[in-house]
């Protein structure tokens, strides 16, 4: 399980990628669900060029390793990643990278979608936008089930 | 006693500062700090979130001296 | 829209990313979703040192285009790869990889993961896989909802 | 009228060829046409299933001079 916020830019293929080569669980997962956030040029059709992520250190970790574990234990995942950026982000770069290992799919779709929703609901995570109408802070996630 | 006082987002802005110590008496609920602090600072903001020590906890939650307690609007990562 | 067919054993995330490098659609996605499924060392408690898959030149891309082109109506889309093994197969190998790519998140995961079902419960594939107890077709694959 | 079977997976094994061109009267149906190759074949299976031009067919589809038409087992993909 790891669990990063990140202030640079990452791929989030090559992020998956990196940390599975580390895992040695080949063989034993048969289900992979892989969801990555990435930052869009409008919201709201207003003009977005690039936004601030604040968190809360201490706090937004151990949020995300709480959803992390309680997910391994109720779907009986083999893994999970989570990595999340802060601090400026400009368009088209990724926000938010969930991964999950299983055996089987119905496990790996669930708790990758379960952790999302949990993230996005419940993470101390704050985006302010930089907009064609200046910088506004983002109001509030729509729940996405 | 005394807690730890911490502002994220737009109640780091509203506020004007990110973190203080404020002195509070025994059995403070973190509600009623916070109605004490925006009073104060003489601002408003609906719908304002709450942990204590890092945890969400509920507007009646009574404070203990050294706690870190946090204010800030609803999440939006992800 | 890529659907492919493949012969040659590949990396899930150099193909996602080399795919998505071509697409040239960075800032209007805000949401990808990827399943990746690979072949296990086991399958009902038996050991499984290989498989052989098997498919039906023509009419399996044929499926597989239509649930990638429905899906992109319904969900609407950006983009959708769908990319399945063929041939001798590995433990530890990928089989099939499925991302799309959409607005929101919603989308995102319905469109992958109704798309991965579709494919379990239709698409022209056969597995045979080398057991200790034999060469055997796999019978059925079960409804992963 | 001829028409081209194709055979796969495990029915390809139980037939014992992968393709065949078979003579079959105006009219006949899909399953009409299975019947009579595992009557001819003295073989057994539950469950297959069957395309016509490559489109999953119903059991009573009739078949027209010239179509491809295969049979083969629950699918597994994936």
């Amino acid at each position: 399980m790891m669990i990063e916020i990140r202030k640079k830019s990452f791929n989030a293929y090559a992020e998956i990628k990196y940390y599975l080569d580390s895992l040695n669980i080949a063989g034993e997962y048969g289900a992979t669900s892989n969801f990555v956030g990435s930052m869009r040029n409008f919201n709201k059709d207003k003009k977005v060029t690039h936004m601030t992520l604040e968190y809360y250190p201490g706090m937004t970790e151990k949020y995300l390793e709480t959803i992390a574990k309680e997910s391994i234990d109720k779907w009986m995942l083999l893994d999970v990643l989570i990595l999340h950026r802060i601090g400026k982000i400009n368009v088209g770069e990724d926000i938010v990278l969930v991964a999950t290992w299983s055996a089987h799919r119905k496990d790996a779709f669930e708790s990758c979608r379960a952790i999302m929703e949990q993230l996005k609901s419940g993470a101390p995570f704050w985006k302010k936008e930089e907009t064609s109408a200046g910088a506004i802070w983002v109001e509030k996630n729509t729940p996405g089930y | 006693m005394q807690v730890s006082v911490k502002y994220f987002a737009g109640i780091r802005e509203l506020i004007g500062e990110s973190n203080s110590t404020i002195n509070v008496q025994e059995g403070t609920s973190v509600s009623s700090l916070w109605r004490s602090i925006i009073e104060t600072k003489n601002v408003k903001f609906d719908n304002v979130k709450m942990a204590v020590n890092m945890e969400y906890v509920k507007s009646e939650h009574q404070l203990k001296a050294g706690d870190e307690v946090a204010f800030f609007p609803s999440v939006t990562g992800g």
